[in-house]
């Protein structure tokens, strides 16, 4: 083991995910585009799951891996699909399209 | 099936997880035997009435635990059965049967009766239930049963109305879920009994009041409290009526005595009344204005079930044996009259205007609202009337400040309500003056049957006040005794009163 | 006036926190029923995973409820997706798989299911179960869906196979705890001895249980996502007043 | 900051600060956005803050996975029944998110917008049409207009009530 330094390794990397986990949260609420707010939500889910790992929980981190991660990351990406909201160039950015960001 | 004959304490646990087996089958037997599918939900719950019926009369007068899958208590779950929770267990399977639409407007009425199960299988949960993470899982059933029921009429409206109402459910259900993580934090259990044991010490005031506000609001959607039941009207007006008589009627009744059960077992020293105090009158007002300003029968029956459950929040909220009696009279009068009113607008939906001269072509119904609404507003011989009576006389006596205050609003509140209702009573005695009016639908048979069975239990309470006050006071002092219920769930004999 | 009662909610729920966050202990839960649990589990339940052990065990009847909850979920889809499939004409928008997807489906199909069935049957031994062996083979059948839509978008899966998978796992868990209710013991009670501990063949009905929840689960998810599937593209009409009104 | 041993308190702050920031930031935005699917999008974090704070008040100090055989059989394991709540949350969340994006799915197709104004507006629009009365605030029945006129001696309210209310309300 590393001599005990004052921040030890694991309470760092504790630190590191859950700054990762905020950030793209608040991300999630500002993106202008749809798809990569999803894709930040799906971040969230996999950096909690990595918490979960921090935390001896690995029946929980797998699930909410697989469940978050994946399976609402499917169904929020067919959602957009199918709402209309699908579109990757942020040129088309008719305020419909983009979603509507929220007026803070 | 050995249930028909002899009754145990360990079938209690059927009439809950009955309906959810005819719900897995609905899909697969629907596509064997259709005809049969349709029956299997009626069938189930028959079944469950009878069995809760079975297991009053064998097992009514003393309350008793059940160990779900034998493990001890404060590790396994226990199902408590007292005479409260009897009573609105068999109340829902009654309450579902009564109002179980009969596929004539859905398009797949198997998918709607299979929610329909749920959702009675849920509500028989929650009122048996005695851990705080199985309720709120026996609560999450019966909000997203709620969610698919509320669509079934497939208008833009309900959409809309349903996903504001889903996202207000699901917000106050993570707000519940960090309540449920404090309380386990600070007292290491989830079992009711063992919480009521440690709340005294454990659950002290920063960190008593903070879980159970949250677990007010998380529990309060449902139970339409004050600020979180934005939803209802849009909800009532959009879904079908038998489905509003359902939710109005039954399912909000098990969201208040699931609070009223934490309230009592768990966070009763911790100033957990007051708040309740000042957010159910605050809704009972604002529900009466509001009911006052509607001008379509829906949602004026809406706002009044706001108020109405606002006055059972302040009557629940005096706190003791005074408190439960008051709060129970106001919850099971409202339970009838709100399932009768919205039995009765399965007819007249519609804007109020419509309303107008309605004695004339259906004297018999006009009869009963009037006779709903002397009871709601407590005109004296009707059982309303008592009621109100219990809860006035509970405020007076318990004369501080926050109780003197409610007490006004309620006042006001009631003659807010009194005035609406009897706008509604002269218009429907009013005489149209263009005979052009559309008569009103026809009443479907088993609507108006619910409705003056509903008016005829009225009569017979008030003719027989002093039995039922009686019984019901028996009700209110068995569910208000804490030392009870931590006795039934850890029978404390010598040796193990030490270990607990 | 919205944003002020927004603004006015979180404050307050982020002060409630704050107070909650300054009273809690960390680090140190009272560990009364947990301890207990850890304890008496290897020797009542035999699950080498005790978290299994308690989701299926000690509170078989939150697993139930949690397990009605999805269903609820998929059917309460079901009952609002399903009937728009009555007036849309078109198939879906989405392109078939190209080359890469398709090979890949046909190569992570049968990954999947091992994997999958792996998670289930493991579930009481290692860290899953039957909920993320469930979501595993919901994916593997919804990767064919995503390779090859098909006309209407549901490559193929029928749903009345998905029914009938759904609803005998289903009725299977109930069986199982009513089974235990039946000869004498209570609702869920664990049966079949214990066997054991760590082999593949203990813990009694929990692998039993495992497999119920693990079909069930995967059967109601792939049957959700290929309901979504099948939806057709975009609003079809902008803004109709008089679309259909409900009946 | 102390640092006693590898799992030291600052840890457990970390963890703290991580779940109630989750919390809030999920419920910010889901009570101020005005898109429907954002606010869905906002409920999973909120979600996802709920279980971790969930499996954190089971955690303790230096403890391991509730797993035998993955470790010494008398070493402190954590408290197992915190990631039994919290499977169960995850999977609910899972079911209520497919049923609001499913929902969103008809809003989209019946209104083509998912803005939370405009869909209220509709909303009240389609209540009242469907209970066939003119909408609130509109020409035919101004908002502050009052169905019935004050109530006027018994003995001829039934009459002229009957007489002004169809002229107020036709």
């Amino acid at each position: 083991m590393i001599p005990d330094v004052d921040l030890d390794l694991q309470t760092l990397f504790a630190l590191v995910m859950v700054a990762l986990v905020l950030v793209s949260a608040v991300l999630v609420l500002i993106l202008d585009n749809m798809i990569s707010a999803v894709a930040a939500s799906g971040v969230v889910s996999l950096g909690v799951a990595v918490l979960f790992v921090l935390l001896h929980a690995p029946d929980v981190a797998m699930t909410e891996a697989v469940v978050g991660a994946g399976l609402s990351g499917v169904v929020l990406a067919l959602g957009l699909r199918r709402l209309g909201l699908w579109q990757l160039d942020a040129t088309d950015t008719s305020p419909e399209r983009r979603g509507g960001k929220p007026d803070a | 099936m050995t249930g028909l004959f002899s009754i145990s304490q360990g079938h209690s646990v059927l009439p809950v997880v009955l309906p959810l087996l005819a719900a897995f089958l609905m899909q697969p037997l629907g596509r064997v035997a259709r005809p049969l599918a349709l029956l299997l939900g009626p069938a189930t719950l028959a079944l469950s009435a009878y069995l809760l019926i079975r297991l009053w009369l064998a097992y009514g007068d003393a309350p008793y635990a059940l160990a779900i899958g034998g493990f001890a208590p404060p590790l396994g779950i226990t199902f408590y059965v007292d005479r409260l929770a009897l009573l609105f267990a068999t109340a829902v399977p009654v309450l579902t049967l009564l109002f179980w639409s009969r596929g004539e407007d859905d398009a797949d009425p198997l998918r709607r009766d299979a929610v329909m199960l749920l959702l009675a299988a849920a509500a028989t949960g929650l009122a048996l239930s005695g851990d705080l993470f199985n309720i709120y899982v026996f609560y999450e059933l019966v909000a997203v049963a709620s969610f698919g029921l509320v669509t079934l009429r497939a208008t833009g409206a309900a959409y809309i109305a349903t996903v504001r109402y889903l996202l207000l459910s699901a917000l106050g259900s993570v707000l519940a879920l960090v309540g449920i993580a404090i309380v386990y934090l600070q007292t290491g259990t989830l079992s009711l009994a063992q919480l009521a044991m440690l709340a005294p010490d454990a659950l002290q005031n920063p960190l008593g009041l903070a879980p159970f506000a949250l677990l007010l609001i998380g529990f309060g959607v449902k139970a339409e409290l004050f600020p979180v039941n934005t939803w209802v009207p849009e909800v009532y007006a959009t879904a079908p009526t038998r489905i509003s008589a359902l939710l109005a009627g039954l399912v909000s009744k098990l969201a208040v005595i699931v609070v009223v059960r934490l309230l009592v077992l768990a966070f009763d020293g911790t100033g957990a009344t007051q708040l309740m105090l000042a957010l159910g009158a605050l809704g009972f007002v604002t529900g009466e204005l509001a009911a006052w300003r509607a001008r379509d029968l829906n949602r004026m029956l809406a706002y009044s079930s706001i108020g109405q459950l606002g006055l059972v929040f302040v009557g629940f909220s005096l706190g003791g044996t005074a408190g439960m009696l008051a709060g129970l009279a106001l919850v099971l009068h409202h339970l009838i009259i709100k399932s009768a009113l919205f039995a009765l607008a399965t007819r007249w939906r519609g804007a109020l205007a419509r309303l107008t001269g309605a004695a004339r072509s259906a004297p018999v119904s006009a009869g009963l609202v009037v006779l709903f609404a002397l009871s709601l507003i407590g005109v004296p011989p009707l059982p309303g009337f008592w009621a109100k009576l219990l809860l006035v006389l509970g405020l007076v006596e318990l004369s501080t400040p926050l109780a003197l205050g409610a007490l006004a609003l309620v006042l006001l509140g009631s003659a807010v309500e009194a005035n609406y209702l009897f706008r509604l009573v002269v218009r429907l005695y009013a005489r149209p003056d263009d005979a052009s009016t559309p008569a009103l639908p026809k009443p479907k048979l088993l609507d108006f049957g619910v409705a003056s069975a509903a008016g005829v239990l009225l009569l017979a309470a008030t003719v027989s006040v002093v039995p039922v006050s009686g019984w019901l006071r028996g009700v209110a002092d068995q569910a208000a005794d804490r030392a009870a219920y931590i006795d039934t769930v850890f029978p404390t004999t010598l040796v193990q009163s030490g270990a607990r | 006036m919205r944003n002020l009662a927004s603004l006015v909610f979180t404050a307050g729920l982020a002060f409630l926190l704050l107070v909650i966050a300054a009273q809690l202990g960390f680090g140190e839960p009272p560990m009364r029923v947990g301890g207990a649990i850890l304890e008496q589990a290897p020797a009542e339940v035999g699950a080498a995973n005790i978290v299994t052990a308690v989701l299926l065990g000690y509170r078989g009847i939150d697993t139930l409820g949690e397990l009605s909850i999805l269903f609820a979920a998929a059917t309460a889809t079901g009952l609002v997706l399903v009937r728009g499939r009555k007036d849309c004409g078109h198939g879906t928008s989405d392109p078939p798989g190209g080359f890469i997807l398709r090979t890949g489906a046909d190569l992570l199909f049968p990954l999947l299911l091992v994997v999958g069935f792996y998670i289930i049957l493991h579930g009481h031994l290692t860290p899953g179960g039957g909920f993320q062996g469930g979501v595993i083979l919901a994916a593997a059948f919804f990767v064919l869906v995503l390779a090859r839509p098909g006309a209407d978008g549901s490559g193929g899966t029928s749903h009345t196979a998905i029914a009938f998978i759904e609803g005998l796992a289903g009725a299977g868990f109930i069986a199982i705890g009513l089974w235990s209710l039946w000869d004498g013991g209570e609702f869920l009670a664990p049966l079949l001895g214990k066997g054991v501990m760590g082999e593949l063949l203990s813990a009694g009905t929990l692998p039993l249980l495992s497999l119920a929840v693990g079909l069930k689960v995967g059967a109601e998810l792939a049957g959700l996502m290929t309901q979504l599937a099948e939806q057709p593209a975009g609003p079809q009409h902008p803004h109709p007043q008089a679309e259909d009104r409900g009946s | 900051m102390s640092a006693m041993g590898p799992d030291s308190l600052s840890f457990v702050v970390v963890m703290y600060v991580g779940a109630f920031g989750l919390l809030v930031i999920g419920a910010i935005g889901m009570v101020m956005s005005n898109h429907l699917f954002r606010m869905v999008l906002a409920l999973v974090i909120a979600e996802a803050g709920a279980n971790l704070l969930l499996v954190l008040s089971g955690w303790r100090d230096g403890a391991l996975a509730p797993i035998l055989g993955t470790h010494a059989a008398d070493v402190p394991m954590v408290d197992p029944v915190p990631q039994v709540l919290v499977l169960t949350a995850i999977v609910i969340g899972v079911g209520v998110q497919a049923l609001a994006v499913s929902v969103l799915l008809k809003i989209h197709r019946i209104y083509g917008t998912l803005d939370v104004r405009a869909l209220r507006r509709h909303l009240e629009l389609d209540i009242c049409r469907d209970a066939g009365m003119a909408p609130e605030g509109s020409r035919e029945a101004p908002a502050g207009e009052r169905p019935l006129p004050p109530p006027i001696p018994v003995a001829d309210a039934l009459r002229t009530a009957a007489t002004d209310q169809t002229g107020a309300t036709s």
